[in-house]
């Protein structure tokens, strides 16, 4: 099979997936095993890929043109390959884990679920092939409309709500700004292509440099930079799967995704750097990291809190972006796959203690460790990676950003970074402790132990161990991001 | 209006042969003096209005039947196209009536005028007609 | 087998403690730490163990004398440890207790800044559990605190070591020296875990909020494995030498003051590690020595009176020295115990602390910090005064509380004896202490000066604390919650944020609704004009439009000729 | 036969439509004029391929009389792309329109409305076609008239009244176009457009000239319903049988821009003294465009019966052409171009659509329309991915016009501008979703029938109106590719 096989088959079996769920409405366990079948089939075909990006092959497919010179075209990259892989690996977990959630919580029209699921795995898996800006904002939108039957699942007035400020915001910052950044710098450069070094080094500059920026950055609503970070706790109506799908893995990812591919390869890393234009950036970046940590403190809902956790989270990846220095390059990178492990986690155990105890607020969660202990380890292991701690995955990548920092000499943005970590215990921790540390408020102090179905317990625990297994397997992503900042590498 | 014996004897049997006759020259006579199909068409329509004042319309629809008025205006739209397109047909362009007779141009462009110019004429005057009793016949008569 | 790092073998083999019960588990646990040792001691001179990881050379360890000193004392810790834990049934503090160790040895031991950090983090991460597993609310929100402090000295020395990479591109752990923004942050981190002057609020608030065994796992390594990491980074900064005086000085008064006694050995602690930080700070071989062989006894006589304060508490449920005394009537050995940790820690000649801490004043001595000399003499008077009299007179002498319980279990005392047995032992015979210290020794602690000086020393002290008691001048032991430096983060800045909150909720507020009426004003005009009844939205009348034609066609005419 | 193409298109609905009329029985005349319809598109389609692969203007002369005599039909790639564009609608909109009419209009009046329906589509294919001034205004006025009788035959009362506004106002326009025309004859003494072009840069701008500019703009203002002069359009849409609405929104506008993008580019040009530039194309046309874009789309936002939103949202719409039209470079009149065809789709698979709704349920309100997303889901689907071609979501048709203005707007450095565009398509963003809300979110009114998806014969030309506005989204070589190449032709760009 030759990587560009592979490639249109990493976009087609999302499809077929979403295809069969649509089909297969009548007999669910069929529809859920060819769910669990073809991502297992995705994943096996993202994984062969992954050599032939080692060895620095970029294989490229162009389709069709859309415009003149600008064709829905798909190249592999590192980051990309990254992003897939993360993808394609959470997608078969996730399932795995919606197929017990959605069961056990009896929830209607799964097969419309199941779709719509495919299809934003589809749009992902898209985005993070995309060979130019186009084909990524094509695939971007498409994820916005895909998840949108999602978070709105429940169709009650409050998903209808939900739905409101999700949709408002995502199609609205990506019509008015995204397509304006895409469509100028088709403008100025006379190309959307991904190349490595940038398209706009010296057709831009000046203030034109930050406004471009500016509209790239806010219009990817997706990456939740404040002030356009309502959406994401507003989507929290969806189911948990969703959440977790969107917190952790399609949504937000490919808009912190979007971002960095546009540092790289529309704006390039050295003239960002030569121009200072991102250094705003940087500040709008800390700002969100900080605002989000401290807004999560306030917030008794679980998944609201995780969802704010994940504003600010979304932070260090755009920080790393915007300091357009290769370890902070590497560092976003590397943050893309240790977040998404860790926080899909946290959800997962949010959605498992939703499934099996009914329960949605964080003071509510005393003494569940004893009913849940495997439940509630995952969540403390996934928190760890999240404030990122050793020996987690997220301990990597917290390191890069932060030697990308200095590295840009921005020491006070070093602090930053710091004190989120603080700011992440603060706010992630108490929940393990209460779990296991603090009697239930009602009852006996020992209940039995009531765990959610092992659909939603395995997955949780698989993920769990995977944030720690990327602390010691985190030499292959480093590796593979290694090609993205030419120059870096050797020692420190 | 019935009663009105002059009206109707005078204006209308006496007028009405000699008004459609003008029609009809200012039909037949269009290709070579002032005049054609339209004019002819208006005339025409307006005698059988007169008729349709003086005797009623009632009366005049029992003369000439609505689906006549209707279809006398769609032929005559199809005699016109259709002289077209048998110019079309016999190798010439759409109206080039010249083609119409094999061997003289100008044989050709007199039948073909005479065609279209009939055409016209029947569209027109049906047309008048039908917004006349439209016009006269709202809220008695459905068309 | 040889080439794993030390410490490797505890840390793995905590993980598997929950699958063993009974005595299988005691055999287990106790073997580890004793397997642990062996390989160390097995290890060639000089080994090193190398790594490559993202273009880096990790160390993950190295095996040098100085690093050999902690390394032995920290297997010795985790073992006594074990034993006096023996009862403990919670998987969690059988877990997190050795793990605990085992990552204070892999920092030890580490060699590159990065596996340090790791490993520094990785103590954090493990003995928060300690006082969690207390179950309590206080030790909930205690063990935040210590946590965030923990963590906080991570992320220092993270940012620290990042600033240090990429200021020199190396990761060495070595000697760093203060100087540039990496190193400082690195020597902050230090100091948050060393408990420095107004750093040091963490100890005393957590280390008595612990388990019975917690608190003595943790009397053993943080504080120490801090030291270790001055010492090996840090020594001879001058600044360090006053910092030390200070912090032997000042936890004396609050000891003084306060009620629970296992914060009282916590302010003794912080007491304790002064002297060392004096020895790293003087920074010649012979204080170096010092502070390693002082963190050496120091381990063993706080975890010995840890441990009877351990004991006490596990058979009363409190060790408030208001509600003790009189305890030697029941538990005579734990007494006796208690006593010789006294003595120790006291630096009564013939015990351990005796020959540490002479190390240490001659090293002053000899550098002519006259000054430093002066606070660290009358430091160990104050010493003697709180941990030497207090704990013990309180605890188990002093009025009778009526109290009247069993004797500490026998594992309990088991660990305490052979703790106490090492105080004398290392008291007795100084050379075995000496032998395995960084630097070479030519020193002989009991020369008659010394040992006069200091009996003279402790000799007053004891008159002054018997007079005070009987002159009823010595400070009521009473309940209540002694607040110093920490009064800044547990009352004054909640209540900062409890003041500028509304402030905070009035500029939200204001911007909200600021932003909200904005939206309303423009719906509203939006909906007068546009809805169907509104201007546009209404079906335009004929005329209406007719003259809108006109008016177009009047301006463009009007344009046009203009 | 193929020399005759440039004729076919407007000669088969004209010669139909009596023959329609003649039948009589509704099933033939319907039948015959569905037949004739397609085989118009199938003409169409040929002559636009002919044209953009010969790359020169197919030209007929009627009656073989020449351009100085005769009238000469001229069709360029822009004029065969209105004739694609106009004859593939009204042939999937006359498809459509058998089972839909048969609910709304009388029986009897079945071969009337066929024929009027080819009526009014050949004068639209007419006014393509043809390279003759005046005879452009007759095509006006056949189209205009058929549109008035088909708009009347709505089942609603108000149906005539509509009819009677968009009758004044229809011939208001008409007749300033006849004065402008007749001006412009006066000038040039030609009425063939070429000619006139070329006689245009003699006058050096001489007031009658810009008397006749100013008549005209006002004249075709109205007939494609440019805000403000749109009154007659919500309402005529609003109460028209579901078939027409779709047939005249989806064309007769369109045709309308059509017919002034041809003044400005090919008769009096860009430049120059006697240009439309300057007071019409850079101040007038721009100013209402986007006035309409914001008035028009926020009105739409409040409309409760939703044909009437879809008109406004025409008006809105007819802006963004407008707009394209104004900049005057190969890519805003790309996006002019491009958006007629597009749009044309879009709002034409929308319209249909309502047109099931209204067969099922009988009504167009919004109210009505609550939990329609269950009961008639595969027609609900239809609208959600019209409603987002609206919005111009990539991978639709919409999408591509909106890419085309932006780019225009930015490569004249209007920054300001292309922020204006994208604005207020977010107002679009917000009536598609009230009417999404609606559907599929509040419960189905109680007490009413139980509603079931519509039959086929409806879903099916829905479907592929929308269908192919998706298609075009994605693949422009026969939309946006050829409105480039129109858009070069007009501005004289060598290909």
């Amino acid at each position: 099979m030759t990587s560009e096989m592979a490639m249109i088959l990493a976009l087609v079996l999302p499809l077929v997936a979403a295809g069969l769920s649509f089909v297969i409405r009548s007999a669910p366990n069929v529809r859920d095993a060819c769910s669990l079948a073809v991502g297992v089939a995705l994943l096996g075909v993202v994984i062969s890929l992954v050599p032939t990006v080692m060895d620095g092959g970029r294989p490229e497919i162009v389709l069709f043109e859309i415009f003149e010179g600008l064709p829905i075209a798909f190249r592999l990259e590192p980051l990309g390959m990254l992003f897939l892989l993360v993808v394609a690996t959470l997608w078969v977990i996730t399932t795995c884990y919606a197929i017990g959630y959605m069961r056990g919580h009896h929830e209607v029209n799964q097969s419309r679920f199941f779709g719509c699921f495919g299809l934003a795995i589809f749009a992902s898996a898209g985005a993070a092939l995309a060979g130019n800006m186009l084909t990524l904002f094509f695939f971007y939108e498409l994820l916005t409309l895909s998840t949108y039957p999602l978070v709105t699942h429940h169709q009650n007035e409050k998903a209808k709500r939900g739905g409101r400020i999700y949709l408002g915001i995502l199609i609205s910052t990506s019509i008015a700004m995204l397509l304006l950044a895409v469509i100028w710098t088709y403008v100025i450069a006379g190309t959307l292509d991904f190349r490595e070094g940038g398209i706009l080094a010296g057709k831009a500059e000046g203030p034109m440099v930050i406004v471009l920026l500016a509209l790239y950055a806010f219009g990817t609503g997706k990456a939740a930079l404040m002030p356009f970070h309502r959406w994401l706790p507003a989507a929290m109506v969806a189911p948990t799967p969703v959440s977790a799908l969107l917190h952790a893995v399609a949504v937000v990812k490919v808009g912190v995704f979007t971002v960095l591919k546009v540092v790289i390869y529309i704006f390039g890393i050295g003239f960002l750097t030569d121009t200072k234009a991102s250094v705003w950036l940087m500040w709008a970046a800390a700002t969100t990291i900080l605002l989000g940590s401290l807004v999560a403190m306030t917030k008794d809902n679980l998944k609201e809190r995780l969802a704010y956790s994940t504003v600010s989270q979304l932070g260090y990846i755009v920080l790393g972006a915007a300091l357009a220095s290769q370890w902070g390059i590497i560092g976003s990178g590397m943050h893309i796959a240790m977040h998404a492990v860790g926080k899909i986690t946290l959800f997962f155990a949010a959605g498992a203690i939703y499934v099996a105890a009914h329960k949605t607020q964080v003071s509510q969660l005393r003494g569940i460790g004893r009913s849940m202990p495997f439940t509630m380890t995952a969540y403390s292991l996934g928190a760890i990676s999240v404030i990122g701690l050793p020996p987690f995955g997220g301990a990597w990548s917290k390191w890069y950003l932060a030697l990308g920092a200095a590295e840009a000499g921005q020491a006070i943005l070093v602090g930053v970074l710091m004190v989120s970590s603080l700011l992440n215990i603060w706010y992630l921790m108490p929940i393990t402790m209460n779990a296991f540390f603090v009697p239930p408020d009602e009852g006996p102090a020992y209940p039995p132990i009531k765990e959610a179905p092992l659909f939603c317990v395995v997955p949780l625990c698989l993920t769990a161990l995977g944030s720690l297994a990327l602390f010691f397997c985190a030499e292959p992503i480093y590796r593979l991001l290694l090609p993205l900042v030419p120059g870096a590498g050797g020692g420190g | 209006m019935r009663e009105v014996k002059i009206l109707r004897v005078v204006s209308a049997k006496t007028l009405l042969p000699f008004i459609l006759l003008f029609a009809l020259y200012v039909q037949f006579h269009g290709d070579f003096g002032p005049g054609g199909g339209f004019q002819a068409g208006v005339i025409f329509g307006a005698g059988l209005i007169l008729h349709a004042l003086v005797f009623g319309l009632n009366e005049s629809r029992r003369v000439i039947p609505e689906w006549v008025i209707e279809s006398a205006a769609a032929v005559g739209v199809l005699i016109y196209g259709g002289v077209g397109v048998v110019a079309m047909l016999k190798g010439g362009k759409f109206l080039e009536y010249g083609v119409l007779d094999a061997h003289d141009r100008v044989h050709g462009q007199h039948t073909g005028l005479i065609l279209i110019e009939l055409g016209v004429g029947v569209t027109v005057s049906a047309v008048m007609l039908a917004i006349y009793g439209a016009l006269a016949g709202r809220g008695r008569l459905s068309t | 087998m040889s080439s794993l790092p030390p410490g490797f073998l505890l840390f793995l083999g905590s993980f598997l403690v929950p699958l063993f019960r009974g005595k299988w588990r005691a055999a287990y646990m106790l073997a580890l730490p004793v397997m642990s040792f062996l390989h160390l001691m097995g290890l060639p001179a000089g080994f090193t163990h190398e790594l490559e990881l993202f273009d880096y050379t990790l160390t993950v360890a190295r095996v040098d004398s100085l690093s050999m000193v902690w390394g032995v004392i920290f297997h010795l810790a985790v073992f006594l440890n074990v034993i006096y834990g023996l009862h403990v049934k919670d998987n969690v503090q059988l877990v997190c207790g050795p793990l605990y160790g085992a990552a204070a040895i892999g920092a030890v031991f580490a060699g590159d800044l990065i596996s340090f950090f790791l490993f520094w983090e990785l103590t954090s991460l493990s003995s928060v559990f300690l006082i969690w597993a207390s179950r309590t609310q206080r030790a909930f929100r205690t063990g935040m605190r210590y946590l965030i402090f923990q963590v906080g000295s991570g992320v220092a020395l993270l940012a620290g070591v990042i600033f240090h990479v990429n200021d020199t591109g190396s990761i060495a752990f070595d000697h760093l020296g203060v100087g540039t923004l990496g190193t400082n942050l690195i020597f902050f981190a230090f100091a948050i875990k060393c408990a420095f002057p107004l750093l040091h609020m963490w100890l005393k608030d957590s280390y008595p909020e612990a388990t019975t065994t917690g608190a003595v796992w943790l009397s053993a390594f943080t504080t120490k494995l801090a030291v270790y990491a001055l010492a090996r980074a840090f020594a001879g900064t001058e600044a360090l030498i006053y910092i030390g005086a200070v912090m032997t000085a000042f936890p004396i008064f609050f000891a003084v003051i306060e009620n629970d006694l296992r914060r009282v050995l916590s302010y003794s602690l912080n007491n304790q590690l002064g002297f060392m930080v004096v020895g790293i700070g003087i920074g010649t071989a012979m204080s170096i020595n010092g502070t390693a062989a002082h963190a050496f006894c120091h381990i063993l006589y706080k975890a010995l009176l840890f441990m009877s304060m351990g004991a006490v508490l596990h058979r009363t449920g409190t060790v408030k020295a208001s509600e003790l005394g009189g305890l030697y009537k029941s538990m005579p050995w734990t007494a006796a115990f208690c006593v010789i940790g006294a003595m120790s820690i006291s630096a009564f000649p013939l015990f351990s602390g005796f020959v540490s801490k002479s190390l240490i004043l001659s090293a002053a001595a000899e550098n002519h910090h006259i000054v430093v000399w002066f606070v660290l003499v009358f430091a160990s008077a104050g010493v003697m005064e709180h941990s030497g009299i207090k704990i013990p007179y309180f605890a188990f002498f002093g009025h009778d509380s009526g109290i009247r319980c069993k004797e500490a279990p026998p594992h309990m005392l088991l660990a305490m004896g052979i703790t106490a047995a090492l105080c004398i032992l290392l008291g007795v015979f100084p050379e075995t202490l000496y032998a395995i210290l960084p630097y070479k020794v030519e020193y002989s602690a009991y020369t008659s000066s010394h040992v006069v000086g200091q009996l003279q020393l402790l000799f007053f002290s004891m008159l002054a604390f018997a007079f005070l008691m009987r002159s009823g001048i010595y400070p009521k032991e009473l309940r209540s919650t002694n607040l110093d430096f920490d009064v800044v983060y547990r009352r004054w800045i909640p209540g900062l944020f409890r003041a500028l909150a509304p402030i905070g909720r009035f500029l939200w507020s204001t911007l909200i609704d600021g932003g909200k009426s904005i939206v309303v004003l423009v719906m509203g005009a939006g909906r007068t004009l546009c809805s169907p009844r509104g201007f546009f939205g209404r079906t335009a009348q004929t005329r209406n439009t007719v003259l809108e034609v006109a008016v177009i066609l009047a301006v463009l005419l009007i344009l046009y000729y203009a | 036969m193929s020399e005759h193409l440039a004729v076919l298109p407007v000669l088969l609905p004209l010669l139909a439509a009596p023959i329609c009329f003649l039948l009589r029985n509704r099933i033939a005349a319907m039948g015959t004029a569905i037949a004739v319809c397609w085989v118009t598109f199938v003409a169409g389609v040929v002559l636009l391929r002919t044209v953009v692969t010969t790359g020169a203007p197919a030209i007929y002369e009627l009656g073989g009389w020449s351009a100085d005599v005769g009238i000469v039909y001229h069709v360029d790639t822009l004029a065969a792309f209105v004739v694609v564009l106009v004859s593939s609608l009204g042939a999937v909109v006359l498809t459509f329109a058998p089972q839909s009419i048969a609910k709304e209009i009388p029986k009897e009046k079945h071969h009337f409305f066929a024929a009027l329906y080819l009526l009014s589509m050949a004068g639209l294919l007419g006014i393509a076609v043809t390279g003759d001034l005046f005879n452009v205004f007759v095509f006006l006025e056949i189209s205009s008239l058929s549109t008035y009788a088909l708009i009347s035959l709505g089942q609603d009362r108000r149906a005539l009244t509509a009819t009677f506004r968009y009758l004044i106002l229809g011939t208001v326009g008409a007749t300033f176009i006849l004065i402008g025309t007749g001006l412009m004859y006066q000038m040039t003494g030609t009425l063939n457009m070429a000619e006139m072009a070329a006689h245009i840069r003699e006058t050096e701008g001489v007031r009658t000239v810009l008397v006749a500019i100013a008549f005209l703009t006002a004249g075709i203002g109205l007939k494609m319903a440019l805000f403000p002069l749109h009154a007659w359009l919500p309402n005529a849409y609003c109460y028209a049988p579901s078939s027409v609405t779709a047939f005249v929104a989806a064309t007769s506008t369109k045709v309308s821009v059509y017919v002034l993008i041809r003044w400005i580019y090919t008769i009096f040009g860009t430049q120059g003294p006697g240009s439309m530039s300057g007071v019409v194309v850079d101040l007038v046309l721009p100013a209402m465009a986007i006035s309409g874009m914001f008035i028009a789309s926020t009105v739409a936002i409040f409309q409760t019966n939703v044909k009437r939103l879809l008109a406004f949202s025409s008006v809105a719409q007819i802006g963004y052409m407008a707009l394209g039209v104004s900049l005057v470079s190969e890519s805003g009149l790309t996006a002019g171009i491009a958006h007629l065809f597009n749009h044309a789709l879009t709002k034409g698979g929308l319209f249909l659509a309502m047109g099931c709704i209204a067969y099922r349920i009988g009504s167009v309100q919004l109210a009505d329309m609550r939990g329609l997303g269950r009961r008639m889901p595969v027609t609900m689907f239809l609208w959600v991915l019209g409603g987002l071609g609206l919005i111009g979501v990539p991978c639709t048709a919409g999408f591509v016009s909106k890419w085309y203005l932006v780019r225009a707007a930015l490569e004249q450095d209007a920054l300001y501008l292309a922020v204006i565009i994208l604005l207020s398509s977010l107002l679009a963003v917000i009536y598609v979703w009230r009417v999404i809300e609606t559907a599929y979110f509040q419960e189905p009114p109680e007490g009413k029938d139980e509603v079931t998806e519509a039959p086929l014969s409806l879903l099916i030309p829905t479907a592929v109106l929308i269908g192919a506005s998706i298609y075009f989204g994605l693949f422009t070589e026969w939309s946006a590719d050829v409105a480039g190449l129109a858009a070069r032709e007009l501005l004289g760009v060598v290909r």
